[in-house]
């Protein structure tokens, strides 16, 4: 292996940056849900899956203007995350958290099965929302790269404003701590965690349309959902600073290890994670207490 | 007690391939090619007063599944032959006991070497092997161009291995080493850190030992950096998503192939009208898997219709060996067979991107 | 003093198990009505029967002439009934004050709510000291508080109590139920009462139902239920001490 | 209605409840044994696959069902089970009744290693950390070159015990089938002993079990070693199955199979291992009978069989979240209580969620 | 010396002193029951002999021997069991096998043997059944013996802690708040509970109590504390006509 050079390391630490960035936006759709309801979504990378092929649709097959189609996208997605939890998880409030884990894998099958008998089950192009690179000195770094870092820097921080002081944001907290309690004080809890639901396939789809048109489109896309578990997990799973920070510490030592191991690109991501858990089980910002006796 | 597969007036073909999976790209279209020759045949009236049947199951790319579907075909549906089963893994896994069921396995979507050597009475391959791709690709540039630091970016799976294989050993034939190598997983959606490993290693030509979406990946993402080498990928890559991707960069993408992926566009006679009535059937173009699928049931009827009204295994297997001299209907590609040789297409091509499009640089590779 | 809360022949299941059989109860306006009864009679499965966290089998919840069977326990809540739920069951993880703000999450006067929690942290000047703090690492009394003062932060028509007295120090059970009591005189806030100390619950209710085995067996006034012997002995616990001496012995309850 | 009077202590203990359960156990040991004498080699080699799932499954019960460690891995284990015996066999010549066991040991002890490890993780954070351990295991054996034959795989050989080859379905399928029954007798023992007992007291309160003198970490890692052992020796037997293996074969979506089949059997059963390893084998079978019935378009899509296996799985942990061995123990008391049959007996009452984030 | 001694134990949570520099001692065979208001530390200091947390100072010794290396799983073998004050039973298993899994300090880990289950192994197994039906008995829960724990009403779920932490055949048990949530019918039973406790089975009680009137009825010895530390010990009476206690506990009312 050749020393890396600076213009190098900053190159693969400014993508390593844009890609976490990419994965916080799956993982906080995971830990949203997980916040409000402590169900743990493993569809999450199909949600970004289907929002791919959804701007897909609206914006190749059927020519829309970019901007109207991806937010037609949204919309469906919004709708979708919605609908999802008030048919088909809600039934499961209560059981244990491995059965929810199981439906949320089959929905993932059902979904990426779906996806390919709509869309087909090759790889498609979806253009990005913004064309060319931005060169900084030795660094090029594309504007969709860019835009993805700045959408996922203003999701987190809104949402964190919204869950520290945000009514509502309290309320999805209480509710994950104690659905009946919740209940008890009135807190409209199917409507809530219904929302929270359409919350995270909305950006689910973002992080689609943003990641579709770097990797092509397929119903093999949403694998990259258990990278952003890994980038949650290392972060403390279920709060957002942490899934954000956790991702990025993913994101941006995942290349680097990849230089040093050339030949075991793809477990860096996980090797890393068991790393962090061996040291700290509960994550970085943990978010599993003692229980008091 | 007839046998496996045949009655008077049936002949049950089975093939398991990836109809969800990660290959579903090729299996898809593959399924719709075999189908769209069988009926074809059944409508001209069958062959010798048969009519055929193909019974095709989704392993999606999962070798425990593929058993379990291949256990059922064989057992359960009695077919007469396998044509066309995808995957490595799997055809390694359920052929010893196909070929000792006695059910020849034709033409598996695989070019593993293992798909016809050693030599077995019961398994046509129709690819030359990965390997040989490879070699014949290394021979190639060695000679048109040469270069002085090769390098591989290989997928972590056994097709990837085999292709790997290839390169290395050509090169020990130059006395010549790989400068770099990296190694990915299929599920990847970065591929930096793989390209500033080979852009370090001053490679000056990089083969992609790998699959179709890290194909991609490693060329647009090469292109933006600026990083250019010459770019020499496998067959898996050989479909129109790769050559239009990522909007235009890859151009000059090299392939080599052992069939010849055709347009309607730049046909004519027989092939146009396959080529387009495909199209009226499936409501798109049709696929170089779809072209593959079509030919290798063409290929059996061939043999079949050769075999006789009186059909045995050995008597489809003897004919099959007999064939020498058959001509893709589509590609054009030459296949012959013979006692020695259970492996159909020998000479290789060398095919291109260009302006988004797939062209033949060369033909009749070899090393 | 008209009814707010009814509940006509009510059956719960769980699975296959009956745990009230056939209940009837009414309670008036601006009363206090206990529950009393022994282990697993059936008093918990009521109040959360009215409340909507269990769907009954059979029978009809009643809340000021407006039918409530199994409506969800939110839409209860926002009808103006508030229940403060066997074993605390606090928002482990938020802050007390949050946990106070949880309960009045549906209510729009920003200033009333804001006097109500004074009110309550005048009561229970222990939480004042751990606003901040997660509930969970409050001690069982102090959840204890939480929970009610959580439930009059509903600023409810009728509020469902669930042994409130449970875990709580002599000095605090005293005082609980003199806030109740002035909860139910001033605010005007209706009672229904499940308390296995029934020697300061029956005292401060109005009225009293006895539960065995999920059926009522005894109803009535305070006063009458006060000088039932079953009563006294069983459950406010006098007695001659001869009656029982130092051996265990159980006497055998009347109405069985 | 049957009811059952306890006369000793005995009775709770031992393997079957009463005379009635031992007589249907056993003749449905006595049936399956006859299977050959009826079946052709297409069922008796689908249900040596159920075997060798049920024995897989029933050692992610003891992880997951008992001691509520989730694990997203389990075909990490069965990859080395597969891996060590076949290279035993081939490499090194032992002989088949030697090298399954220490194939199931190695497993077991690589396992062991793991619970150790990852002793201090729960629930999520435990099940994706054994996913990675699958993810990296998966990828390692391909890199190691010719000793695990890369990602080129190996092939497996014949079952030959002392001489005897075991070369057709019926035979393998009794071989199989004596195993899976020793698993489940084993598995039961562990049910009815102070470990297994330990390791239901970690997964409701670990708090009350160290109080009440149970070693957390001890026993955690003992579960992990026992489900590891059932993972290695599925894996020996299923290499065998496969003729053939490569890491790919027992990467990601076999551990993601494993789990849902204990899931839709009925988690924290033995029964429940069993009904899902049929499930799970069974179902594209049945699949593939639906398909003949149905149009051929909707048959022949791409992604038939992946769609209806996915609603199919949605359907059942939303209708039946105990899984079948839960449906089974409701029909079974249908008939039991027959004609004073209640529909309210299965009421399904409002459930509500409570954080599980407090340890 | 014998017994249970808490010698100049502290322990803070952030600022907040929950027991503060606290002494005493336990005789064996008495019932000793600790009294305080509400936030006063009497769980911590549960929770400190049972190592559940490390004091920042002191030292906890029963029967002479030191309790402070100890893992918490190893405390019971000391002869030392707990209930907990917000019940922690293991809720998806049957009332008898939370009483079984209450033998887990009686038996050796022996793989072999359990795995195939030996006759002695079998003799293991009724002789740890008959200790808890023996329990089971003596609480009265015969009617719950295969009900699922999680299903049971409050006071059942409340003896039954009890069951399980005497099956663990403890030299000394700790019981915090028995009584709560139980009728005063039931209340009484429990105070012959626990004079059974200690005459029938020898154990020493030491008790977390609100209701007075149990108090006065079994209690030995009382400890009433606050905020943490010491406020008055010594008979049930001499405690409750402390004028401290009265004023941070009782509230003027004897009860
Ligand atoms: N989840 C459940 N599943 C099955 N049976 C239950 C369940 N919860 C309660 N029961 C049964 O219902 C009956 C009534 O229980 P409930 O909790 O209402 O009693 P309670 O009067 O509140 O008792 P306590 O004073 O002990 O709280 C009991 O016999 C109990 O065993
Ligand atoms: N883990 C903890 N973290 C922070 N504070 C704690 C913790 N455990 C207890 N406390 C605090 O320590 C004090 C003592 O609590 P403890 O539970 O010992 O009280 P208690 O005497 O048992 O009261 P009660 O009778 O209400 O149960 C309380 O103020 C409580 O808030
Ligand atoms: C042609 C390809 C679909 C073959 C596949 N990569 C394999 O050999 O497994
Ligand atoms: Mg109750
Ligand atoms: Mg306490």
């Amino acid at each position: 292996m050749t020393a890396l050079s600076f213009a190098d390391a900053m190159q693969l630490f400014v993508v390593g940056l844009s890609q976490g960035c990419l994965y916080s936006l799956i993982a906080i759709g995971l830990v949203l849900v997980y916040k409000a309801t402590e169900q743990v979504n493993f569809a999450q990378g199909e949600f970004m899956m289907l929002g791919a092929f959804v701007g897909y649709q609206f914006i190749v097959l059927m020519g829309m203007p970019y901007w109207l189609g991806a937010m037609l996208t949204l919309v469906f997605m919004g709708a979708f995350g919605y609908g999802v939890e008030a048919l088909v998880v809600r039934r499961l409030t209560g059981q244990p958290v491995f059965t929810v884990f199981i439906l949320t894998l089959a929905l993932g099958i059902a979904l990426r099965a779906v996806a390919g008998i709509i869309w087909g089950f090759g790889n498609y192009s979806l253009p990005a929302p913004v064309d060319g690179n931005l060169t900084l000195g030795p660094v090029i770094i594309s504007w969709a790269s860019v835009l993805s870092i700045v959408v996922t820097a203003v999701v987190a921080s809104a949402l964190y404003l919204f869950f520290r002081y945000a009514r509502q944001g309290v309320a999805m907290q209480a509710l994950s701590l104690n659905q009946l309690a919740a209940f008890y004080m009135g807190i409209p809890v199917k409507r809530l965690t219904s929302s929270i639901w359409a919350m995270s396939a909305i950006f689910g789809g973002i992080a689609g349309l943003l990641l579709g048109p770097m990797t092509l489109v397929s119903t093999q896309m949403g694998f990259i959902g258990f990278k952003a578990f890994a980038g949650a997990i290392v972060g403390g799973f279920g709060s957002i600073p942490g899934a954000v920070i956790g991702c990025l510490l993913i994101g941006v030592t995942e290349p680097f290890f990849d230089i040093m191991f050339p030949t075991l690109k793809g477990i860096g991501a996980y090797l890393i994670m068991f790393l962090v858990l061996l040291i700290r089980p509960q994550g970085l910002l943990a978010q599993i207490y003692a229980k008091k006796v | 007690e007839g046998l496996q597969g045949v009655t008077d007036d049936m002949i049950t073909l089975g093939t398991y391939t990836d109809l969800s999976g990660p290959l579903a790209v090729w299996g898809v279209p593959e399924a719709n090619g075999l189908r769209m020759r069988v009926d074809e045949i059944n409508a001209a009236g069958g062959i010798h007063g048969r009519q055929l049947e193909i019974i095709i199951e989704d392993t999606q790319y999962q070798v425990p599944r593929a058993i379990q579907v291949a256990n059922k075909l064989m057992r359960r549906d009695q077919i007469f032959a396998m044509v066309g089963a995808l995957g490595t893994p799997m055809n390694l896994a359920i052929m010893p006991q196909q070929i000792e069921a006695g059910i020849p396995n034709m033409f598996p979507m695989s070019a593993e070497v293992e798909m016809y050597e050693p030599l077995d009475p019961m398994k046509y391959a129709f690819f030359r092997s990965y390997t040989d791709q490879f070699r014949a690709g290394v021979a190639y540039f060695k000679e048109n161009g040469d270069f002085s630091t090769p390098c591989i970016a290989q997928l972590a799976n056994e097709a990837g291995e085999s292709m790997a294989l290839g390169v290395t050993q050509q090169l020990a034939e130059y006395d010549m080493k790989v400068a770099a190598k990296t190694e990915h997983s299929a599920t990847e959606s970065d591929m930096l850190s793989s390209v500033t490993t080979l852009k370090n290693a001053g490679c000056d030509i990089v083969f992609l030992a790998g699959g179709v979406r890290d194909t991609i990946l490693v060329v647009a993402t090469s292109k933006k950096l600026g990083f250019e080498p010459t770019f020499v990928t496998g067959m898996v890559s050989y479909m129109d998503a790769v050559a239009t991707a990522a909007d235009g960069a890859m151009d000059g993408l090299y392939l080599v192939s052992p069939f010849v992926f055709a347009n309607a566009g730049d046909s004519e006679g027989e092939a146009k009208r396959i080529l387009e009535s495909y199209s009226e059937i499936y409501g798109e173009k049709m696929a170089p898997q779809a072209q593959l699928g079509y030919v290798f049931i063409d290929l059996i009827a061939v043999a079949l219709e050769a075999a006789g009204r009186d059909l045995t295994t050995e008597g489809f297997l003897a004919a099959t060996e007999a064939i020498t001299s058959y001509v893709d209907p589509i590609g054009g590609q030459s296949v012959s067979f013979g006692p020695e040789d259970h492996q159909g297409i020998e000479s290789l091509i060398m095919a291109k991107v260009e302006d988004g499009k797939w062209t033949i640089a060369a033909r009749g590779l070899d090393y | 003093m008209t009814e707010v809360l009814r509940a006509s022949n009510v059956e719960t299941m769980y699975g296959r198990v009956m745990a009230i059989r056939g209940i009837s109860l009414t309670v008036k306006e601006g009363s206090v009505v206990t529950v009393m009864g022994s282990n697993g009679a059936g008093k918990t499965t009521i109040l959360k029967t009215i409340s909507g966290a269990l769907d009954p089998f059979k029978g009809q919840v009643e809340f000021e002439g407006r039918d409530i069977t199994a409506l969800d326990p939110d839409v209860i809540a926002r009808v103006g009934i508030a229940h403060s739920p066997e074993g605390r069951e606090v928002f482990s993880l938020l802050s007390v004050k949050d946990n106070l703000m949880m309960g009045a999450y549906c209510r729009k006067d920003r200033d009333e709510v804001a006097r109500d929690l004074e009110k309550v942290l005048g009561w229970f000047p222990v939480l004042r000291t751990f606003l901040e703090k997660q509930a969970i690492y409050l001690s069982g009394g102090q959840q204890q508080m939480l929970a009610l003062g959580r439930a009059f932060m509903q600023r409810p028509r009728v509020m469902l109590l669930d042994e409130p007295s449970l875990g709580l120090s002599p000095l605090l059970i005293s005082e609980i139920f003199q806030i109740i009591k002035r909860i139910n005189v001033e605010e005007g806030v209706t009672m229904l009462l499940v308390e296995q100390n029934a020697s300061v619950a029956l005292p401060a209710a109005d009225f009293g139902y006895v539960l065995e085995t999920g059926r009522i067996v005894m109803e009535g006034e305070r006063d009458v239920l006060m000088k039932s012997a079953d009563i006294r002995e069983f459950y406010l616990g006098i007695k001659a001490e001869s009656a029982r001496g130092d051996r265990r012995w159980k006497a055998r309850k009347t109405w069985r | 209605m049957r009811v059952i009077f306890r006369k000793s202590y005995v009775q709770d203990i031992q393997l079957f409840r009463d005379r009635g359960q031992a007589f249907w156990y056993l003749l449905f040991a006595a049936i399956a044994l006859a299977a050959p004498l009826f079946l052709d080699g297409y069922f008796l080699d689908e249900l040596s696959f159920v075997f060798i799932y049920a024995i897989a499954g029933l050692g992610l019960m003891v992880l997951t069902g008992f001691s509520g460690q989730v694990s997203f891995g389990q075909a990490a284990f069965v990859a080395i089970g597969a891996y060590t015996h076949t290279i035993l066999l081939t490499r090194y010549s032992v002989p088949w009744l030697l090298s399954l066991p220490i194939a199931a040991l190695v497993a077991g002890l690589v396992g062991l290693a793991v619970g150790r490890i990852c002793g201090k993780m729960h629930g999520l954070y435990l099940a994706i950390a054994t996913l990675s351990i699958a993810i990296v295991t998966e990828r390692l054996i391909g890199g190691a070159g010719d000793f695990t034959g890369g990602h080129r795989g190996l092939s497996v050989p014949e079952i030959n015990i002392l001489g005897l080859a075991i070369d057709e379905s019926w035979k393998v399928y009794l071989l199989n089938f004596v195993i899976f029954v020793g698993c489940i007798l084993i598995v039961r023992n562990l049910t009815r002993t102070r470990s297994g007992r330990a390791m239901i007291a970690i997964r409701d309160s670990e708090v009350s079990a160290r109080a009440l003198g149970t070693n957390v970490a001890f026993f955690k890692a003992y579960a992990f070693f026992i489900s590891a052992v059932f993972a290695g020796l599925a894996g020996g037997l299923l290499a065998h199955a496969f003729f053939y293996i490569t890491p790919e074969t027992f990467g990601m979506g076999e551990s993601i199979r494993l789990l849902l089949m204990i899931v839709v059997g009925g988690i924290g059963t033995i029964h429940g291992a069993v009904f899902g390893a049929f499930f799970i084998v069974l179902l594209p079978t049945v699949l593939s009978w639906v398909k003949i019935v149905l149009p051929s378009a909707v048959a022949t899509s791409g992604g038939f069989d992946s769609l209806a296996f996915g609603l199919i799985l949605l359907g059942f942990i939303l209708f039946e979240p105990d899984g079948l061995y839960g449906r089974w123990t409701k029909i079974h008391h249908y008939f039991n209580v027959f004609p004073m049959y209640k529909k309210r007996s299965f009421q399904r009452q409002k459930t509500f969620l409570k954080t599980e984030r407090l340890r | 010396m014998n017994g249970l001694e808490i010698d100049n134990v502290s322990l803070s949570f952030g600022g907040l002193k929950a027991v503060d520099g606290l002494s005493f001692s336990v005789e064996p065979g008495s019932v000793f029951t600790i009294i305080g208001p509400n936030g006063a530390g009497k769980s911590t200091v549960f929770n400190l002999i049972c190592r559940i947390y490390d004091p920042s100072q002191g030292d906890i010794r029963f029967n002479g021997k030191s309790l402070r290396k100890a893992k918490s799983h190893e405390v019971i073998n000391h002869g030392i069991a707990r209930t907990f004050q917000n019940i922690e039973l293991f809720e998806h298993a049957s009332l008898l096998d939370n009483l079984l899994i209450g033998r887990i300090r009686h038996g050796k880990f022996g793989p072999l043997s359990e795995l195939f289950f030996t006759r002695s192994q079998m003799r293991q197994e009724l002789a740890h059944r008959r200790k808890a039906e023996e329990i089971i008995e003596f609480l009265d829960l015969e009617g719950y013996r295969h009900a699922r724990v999680a299903d049971l009403p409050y006071g059942v779920r409340k003896k039954t802690e009890m069951a399980r932490a005497l099956v663990s055949e403890p030299k000394i048990l700790l019981l915090d708040e028995p009584s709560s949530g139980l009728t005063s019918e039931e209340t009484d039973d429990t105070a012959f509970v626990i004079e059974d406790i200690r005459e029938v089975l020898g154990v020493t009680v030491v008790m977390i109590e609100h209701d007075m009137k149990l108090v006065n009825k079994v209690s030995d010895m009382v400890l009433a504390i606050n905020e943490g530390r010491f406020l008055a010990s010594g008979s049930a009476s001499e405690v409750q006509s402390d004028p401290d206690v009265q004023a941070a506990y009782l509230g003027g009312q004897a009860a």
